[in-house]
C-alpha cells in the first residue's frame, strides 16, 4: 500500500468519479466540484504563463508593437462587464469570428475537399476502387437537400447511408479498444500504485 | 453603426485570411502568424470573463444557500487554492504546489473521467446494437467484427476475422468518412462564406 | 420470456460491474496470449532493429497522463530496444507533460536488472531535452539547429556540457526519429518536417483512435512503421521479447471485448425472442 | 539447389571442405581489401549538373540547390558518405559550408540567405577525401506574391463563392426552394413542448470549440431558434459554456431571441454561464447538471471530442430526449448510438438554415448541392481519366505547400 499522501488523494478522487457509475452521490459531487474549481484556475494560470507572458508581454518588450492590438482586442472583450460600452466587445468578437471563418474556409477547402477528392480519383481497375467511387458518390447523394429522396436518387441515398452505417459500426468497434485501455490504466493505478497488490 | 462596424470587421478579417493563403510572401506569413497569436491572446484575456462568470454562479449559490451550495463552496475553494499556488508559490515548476495539485488531483480525475468511457461504450453498445432493421444490423455487424478482430483472442476464435476487420476499416469505413468529410467541407465552406459576407449574422444577436 | 424481457431492460450497472471484472480479474490471473504483430508494428521493429550501434535517435513524446496507458508501454519498449542495441537516445516532447512521462518511462526501464547493469549514463547514453512550445515550428527550427532550439536540457544544463550532444547540429546528425503521440501537435508535424523536409527516416506510435488517420503515411512510406494503441505496444514487446504492460494488459483487453460482444449477442437474442412473443 | 549435398553421407566430406572454403574466402577478401585501399584515397567523382535557384512559391530568404549524385554514390565504387553544400557571395570568394546531407540525397534548401543578394554555390561529395562540383551562380532569393501551386484552390473558391451568391440572390427574389426534412429539426417543437409539459429545463451544449470554429457559429444560430421556441413556451433553458467568448455571444443570442418572442423579462443571464475550459471537467459538470436538474431535452450541437459519449450516455440514463449534431466525424458513431436524433456532418450545417426558413439562408443549401453535384462529376471523370492513365487531370488536384 502506498505511503505517498498524493497517491491517496488521487485514489480517493478516482473512486469518487467511478462512484458516479452507481449513481450521482456526494462523493462524486465533491470530486466534480474540486475538478471544476481546480481546472478553471489551472487554465487561468497556464494562460498567464504560457500565452500572456511570452506571446503578449514578451513580444511587446521586443518592440513588436502590433501585438498591442491583440491586447486592445482583449481589453475590449472585457468591456462587456461595463454595460455602457459593452457593445464595443462586439468588435473583438467580430475579429475572432471573421478571421476564424476565413482561416477555416481555407483549411477545410484544402484538407476536407481538395485532398479527399484527390484521394478518390482512382482508376476503376479493382473492386476496392470501384467500391470507393460508388461509396463516395452515394454518400454524397445522401447529403442532397434540395431534392426529394425518391426514385434513383432515393435508391442511391439509401446505399449511401448503408456505407455510413458500416463506417459508424467499424469506428465504434475500433474505439472500444482505446477506451478499455484507459480503464485498464486506471485499474492498474488503483491496484498497483495505491494498494500495491499487483507487481 | 453598432452593427455595421462589426460586420465590416468580420468581412475584412475573413477576406484577408483567405487571400493570405495564396500569397507566400513574408508579409502574408507574418499576418497569418500574427492573427493566430492574437486569437490566442484574446482567448487568454476572456478567461477572466469565464472565471468571473463561474465565480458569480457559485457565490450566488452559496449566498442564497441554494441546494448543493456546499459543493459550490468546494469549487470556489479549489479555484482560489489553485490560483494562489500558481501565482505566488513558484509557478508551474514540477515540484511546486501548483503542479503537485495538478498531478495528484486534476490528472487522476481527468484520467478517470476519460476511463468512464469504457463503461459507457459498453452500455451504449448493449442498448443500441440490436438488429431492429437492415441499417441497424449493418451497424451491429461492423462493430462486432472490428471489436473482435482487433484483439489477439479474435484470431483464436476465428482467424479470418482479422482480415475482414481490417478490410472493413480500410474500405467501407474510409469511403463513408470521405463522403461525410466532403459534405462537412461544403457545409462549412458555405457557412463560413455566409458569415464573411454578412448573410449569417445571428451571432451578433437576433436574426434581424 | 420473463428472463428475456428482463435482459432487454437490463440495469446498466450490471454491465458496468462485468466490464470492471473483465478488466480487473485478468490483471491478477494473467494468461498467455500469442501475439500476431501487424505489418505496421513489424515495420517499426525492423526499422529500429536495422539501426547500427552508436547511432543517435530522437524519441519524442506527445502525450499526457490521460493517454499514458496506451503510449507509455510503447515508450518503454522503444527505450529498451534502443538501449539493448547500443543506440544513443535524445528524448524530447512537444506536449508539456511528455518529457516528464518520458522520465518516468526511463525510471521504469532502469528498474529492470538487465538495464540497471548496463550502467547507462545521463548525458552520454541518453538525454532529455524537455518540452518546447510551438509544435511544428519547433521541428522546423530543429532542422536548422538543434542546439539553438534547445539551448539547455530539461534540467537546465547547457547543452554543450552534454557529451552526447557534441557534434549534433541538426537532423543531418540524427539517424532516426521515433514519435509517440496522442494527438496534435504530433506525428503529422514530424512527418511533414523531419521526414519530408529534412529526410530523416522515422516511425511512430499513437493511440488506437488516431491510428486510422496515420495509416496513409505507412502506404506512402513516410513512416517505416506504426504502433497503434495497446495492441501495437503489445506487438512491440512481443517482437523485442521483453515483458511490459502492453502484453500484460492484453488479456484484460481481450476479455473486455468478449464480454461486450457477448452482451450484444444476448441482447439480440432477447430482442428476437420478445418480438416473436409479442407477434403472437 | 541440390539439397542432397547436405545429407548425412556427405557430412564428413563437408567437415573437411568447409574450413578450407572459409580460408580461401578470407584470403580473397583480405586480398581485395589490400588491393582496394590505395584506390580508396582517390576522391569520389564530383556531383554534376548542379542548379541553384530561388525556391519557388515561398516567403523568400530561401534558395534551392539540386544536383546529380556523384557516380560513386550508390553505384561505382559506392564510397560517398554525404554531401556538403558550400556558399559564397562572390564567384572566386571564400566558400563556406552551409549545410550537409547524407548520401543518396540530391537536394538542399539554404534558408540562411538574404533576399536580393548574389550567391554562388558548390556541392562537395565526401569520403575520406572529397571533390567539388563546379561553381554555379549568381542566384538571388526573393519572396513571391502568388503561389502558383494553389491555382486549383483559387478556381474552386471563385466558383463556389459565385454559386453561393447566385443562389442567395435568386432566393431573395422569391424563388421557391425545397429542402428535404432533416431528422432532428422537425422534433425541436415537440422536444421543447415536452419539456414545458414536464416542467423541466432544456439543456443546450454548444460544443467544445472556440468562436473561431464555424461549427460553433452554426450551433449558435440553432440556439437562437431554439431559445425563441423556449421563450414562447415559457420553459427554462440552460446553457453551460466551455469557452468564455462563446458564452458572451450565447448570452446575446438568447437575450435577443427572448426579445423577438416578446418576453424579454423572462430572460435570465445566470442560466448561460461558464462551466470549464477543461474537457473532462466540463463533461463532469454537465453530467451533474443533467442528473440534478433532470433536463427533459438535451441538445448537443457543435464540435465534440471524446467526451461526446460521456454526455450522451448520462443523458440517456437521465431519460432525456436527445438531439445531437456535429461535424466531428469521429464522434458521430457515439451520438448515433445514444441520441434520439443525430444530424450527420453536413446535415448539421444545413439545419440552421432549415430551421430559420429564411430564403437567403436556404439559398446557400442549394449552392452546396451544386457543389456536391460538381464533385460527383469530377470523381466520375477522374475515375475514367485515371483508368486511361491520363494523370495530368488528376495531378491538377495536388495542392502545393
Amino acid at each position: 500500500m502506498s505511503t505517498d499522501i498524493g497517491v491517496w488523494i488521487a485514489a480517493f478522487l478516482t473512486l469518487g468519479i467511478l462512484s458516479f457509475l452507481y449513481k450521482d452521490n456526494p462523493f462524486y459531487k465533491v470530486s466534480e466540484s474540486i475538478f471544476i474549481g481546480v481546472s478553471a484556475a489551472y487554465w487561468f494560470v497556464y494562460m498567464i504563463y504560457n500565452v500572456i507572458e511570452p506571446n503578449l508581454l514578451g513580444n511587446l518588450q521586443k518592440g513588436e508593437w502590433w501585438y498591442a492590438v491583440a491586447g486592445i482586442l482583449g481589453v475590449m472583450m472585457l468591456f462587456r462587464l461595463i454595460p455602457k460600452i459593452g457593445w464595443l466587445s462586439r468588435w473583438a468578437v467580430a475579429f475572432m469570428i471573421g478571421t476564424g471563418a476565413g482561416l477555416n474556409f481555407i483549411v477545410y477547402l484544402q484538407s476536407n475537399v481538395m485532398k479527399q477528392i484527390r484521394g478518390t480519383l482512382a482508376p476503376l481497375n479493382s473492386i476496392g476502387n470501384i467500391m470507393m467511387i460508388v461509396g463516395v458518390i452515394t454518400g454524397l447523394i445522401y447529403f442532397f437537400f434540395s431534392a426529394e429522396h425518391k426514385g434513383l436518387l432515393g435508391g442511391a441515398a439509401k446505399v449511401g447511408i448503408w456505407f455510413i452505417m458500416v463506417s459508424f459500426g467499424a469506428s465504434f468497434g475500433y474505439t472500444v479498444m482505446a477506451r478499455i485501455s484507459l480503464l485498464i490504466g486506471r485499474m492498474h493505478f488503483l491496484f498497483s500504485d495505491w494498494l500495491g497488490l499487483l507487481h | 453603426m453598432r452593427r455595421q462596424i462589426p460586420l465590416a470587421i468580420t468581412f475584412i478579417g475573413g477576406v484577408v485570411m483567405i487571400i493570405q493563403y495564396f500569397i507566400p510572401h513574408q508579409i502574408s506569413q507574418e499576418i497569418y502568424r500574427g492573427v493566430l497569436d492574437w486569437q490566442m491572446i484574446v482567448g487568454g484575456f476572456v478567461l477572466v470573463l469565464g472565471i468571473g462568470s463561474l465565480v458569480t454562479h457559485h457565490t450566488e449559490k452559496v449566498k442564497r444557500q441554494k441546494e448543493g451550495w456546499g459543493y459550490s463552496l468546494v469549487a470556489l475553494l479549489g479555484l482560489v487554492m489553485m490560483a494562489i499556488a500558481g501565482l505566488f508559490f513558484g509557478g508551474m515548476a514540477s515540484d511546486k504546489p501548483f503542479m503537485q495539485i495538478f498531478i495528484y488531483a486534476q490528472n487522476p480525475i481527468q484520467a478517470t473521467m476519460f476511463s468512464l468511457l469504457a463503461f459507457f461504450i459498453a452500455s451504449a453498445a448493449y442498448r443500441a446494437f440490436r438488429a431492429r432493421s437492415f441499417i441497424a444490423t449493418l451497424l451491429l455487424l461492423a462493430a462486432i467484427i472490428v471489436m473482435i478482430g482487433r484483439v489477439p483472442i479474435g484470431a483464436k476464435i476465428w482467424s479470418p476475422i482479422r482480415v475482414i476487420s481490417n478490410w472493413l476499416l480500410d474500405y467501407p469505413n474510409m469511403v463513408a468518412k470521405r463522403a461525410i468529410g466532403l459534405g462537412v467541407g461544403l457545409g462549412m465552406l458555405s457557412t463560413a462564406l455566409k458569415i464573411i459576407l454578412g448573410i449569417e449574422r445571428s451571432y451578433l444577436g437576433g436574426g434581424k | 420470456m420473463g428472463f428475456f424481457r428482463g435482459m432487454l431492460n437490463l440495469d446498466r450497472r450490471i454491465i458496468f460491474i462485468l466490464i470492471a471484472g473483465a478488466v480487473v480479474v485478468p490483471l491478477f490471473i494473467p494468461f498467455h496470449l500469442k501475439m500476431h504483430p501487424t505489418p505496421a508494428s513489424q515495420g517499426l521493429y525492423n526499422a529500429v532493429e536495422k539501426l547500427p550501434e552508436g547511432s543517435t535517435v530522437i524519441i519524442s513524446g506527445e502525450y499526457d497522463p490521460g493517454t499514458a496507458p496506451e503510449i507509455q508501454p510503447m515508450m518503454i519498449g522503444a527505450l529498451k530496444h534502443c538501449f539493448r542495441k547500443g543506440i544513443k537516445v535524445i528524448l524530447m516532447g512537444l506536449w508539456p507533460q511528455g518529457p516528464a512521462l518520458e522520465g518516468q518511462a526511463l525510471q521504469e526501464v532502469f528498474k529492470e536488472k538487465e538495464f540497471k547493469e548496463m550502467n547507462l549514463q545521463y548525458g552520454k547514453d541518453y538525454v532529455n531535452l524537455g518540452y518546447k512550445a510551438g509544435g511544428a515550428v519547433v521541428i522546423q527550427s530543429m532542422g536548422t539547429s538543434i542546439p539553438a532550439t534547445f539551448p539547455t536540457d530539461m534540467a537546465g544544463t547547457p547543452i554543450e556540457k552534454l557529451p552526447l550532444m557534441k557534434g549534433i547540429r541538426n537532423f543531418n546528425d540524427i539517424t532516426f526519429v521515433l514519435d509517440f503521440s496522442a494527438g496534435d501537435p504530433g506525428t503529422p508535424a514530424w512527418v511533414m518536417f523531419a521526414h519530408d523536409r529534412f529526410h530523416v527516416p522515422m516511425a511512430a506510435g499513437c493511440t488506437a483512435v488516431s491510428a486510422p488517420m496515420l495509416y496513409p503515411y505507412l502506404q506512402t512510406k513516410q513512416l517505416s512503421g506504426l504502433l497503434g494503441g495497446l495492441k501495437g505496444a503489445a506487438d512491440y514487446e512481443w517482437l523485442t521479447k521483453s515483458s511490459g504492460t502492453g502484453i500484460r494488459y492484453m488479456p484484460s483487453q481481450s476479455i473486455a471485448h468478449l464480454v461486450i460482444v457477448i452482451f450484444i449477442i444476448i441482447g439480440n437474442i432477447a430482442f428476437f425472442v420478445v418480438r416473436k412473443g409479442e407477434k403472437r | 539447389m541440390d539439397t542432397r549435398f547436405w545429407t548425412k553421407e556427405k557430412c564428413k566430406w563437408r567437415r573437411k571442405v568447409l574450413p578450407l572454403t572459409a580460408f580461401i574466402i578470407l584470403l580473397a577478401l583480405w586480398g581485395t581489401i589490400r588491393a582496394q585501399s590505395p584506390v580508396d584515397t582517390l576522391p569520389p567523382s564530383p556531383p554534376t549538373e548542379v542548379t541553384a535557384f530561388d525556391t519557388p512559391n515561398d516567403a523568400g530568404k530561401n534558395i534551392t540547390i539540386n544536383w546529380k549524385l556523384s557516380t560513386d554514390d550508390g553505384a561505382g565504387r559506392n564510397i560517398v558518405k554525404g554531401y556538403d553544400i558550400l556558399r559564397s557571395e562572390s564567384q572566386e570568394g571564400k566558400f563556406e559550408v552551409v549545410g550537409s546531407v547524407v548520401a543518396g540525397i540530391s537536394t538542399f534548401q539554404d534558408d540562411k540567405v538574404k533576399n536580393r543578394r548574389n550567391y554562388f554555390y558548390k556541392v562537395r561529395a565526401k569520403d575520406h577525401t572529397s571533390s567539388d562540383s563546379p561553381t554555379v551562380g549568381p542566384v538571388q532569393a526573393s519572396g513571391q506574391w502568388y503561389h502558383k501551386g494553389k491555382t486549383v484552390v483559387l478556381i474552386f473558391v471563385v466558383i463556389f463563392t459565385a454559386l453561393v451568391i447566385y443562389f442567395v440572390e435568386s432566393a431573395k427574389k422569391g424563388k421557391k426552394l425545397y429542402v428535404r426534412p432533416i431528422p432532428g429539426m422537425d422534433a425541436v417543437d415537440e422536444a421543447v413542448g415536452r419539456a414545458t409539459e414536464m416542467g423541466r429545463p432544456i439543456l443546450y451544449i454548444l460544443g467544445l470549440s472556440t468562436i473561431s470554429d464555424v461549427a460553433t457559429i452554426a450551433s449558435l444560430t440553432i440556439l437562437g431558434r431554439v431559445a425563441k421556441k423556449v421563450a414562447e413556451f415559457q420553459s427554462k433553458l440552460l446553457v453551460p459554456c466551455y469557452n468564455p467568448i462563446v458564452m458572451t455571444v450565447a448570452q446575446e443570442v438568447v437575450k435577443n431571441a427572448y426579445l423577438d418572442a416578446g418576453r424579454p423579462d423572462s430572460y435570465d443571464e445566470s442560466n448561460i454561464w461558464f462551466l470549464s475550459s477543461s474537457q473532462f471537467a466540463y463533461a463532469a459538470g454537465v453530467n451533474g447538471i443533467m442528473l440534478r436538474e433532470k433536463t427533459a431535452t438535451n441538445f448537443y450541437l457543435g464540435m465534440f471530442y471524446a467526451e461526446s459519449l460521456i454526455l450522451a450516455e448520462t443523458g440517456n440514463i437521465a431519460g432525456s430526449i436527445q438531439i445531437a449534431g456535429t461535424d466531428a466525424v469521429t464522434q458521430l458513431p457515439f451520438f448515433i448510438t445514444s441520441c434520439d436524433y443525430t444530424l450527420i456532418g453536413e446535415e448539421f450545417y444545413a439545419a440552421s438554415a432549415y430551421l430559420s426558413r429564411e430564403p437567403k439562408l436556404l439559398g446557400s443549401i442549394k449552392a452546396q448541392d451544386w457543389g456536391k453535384a460538381g464533385l460527383i462529376a469530377l470523381i466520375i471523370l477522374g475515375g475514367f481519366f485515371a483508368s486511361f492513365h491520363f494523370d495530368t487531370f488528376i495531378n491538377l488536384f495536388t495542392v502545393g505547400h
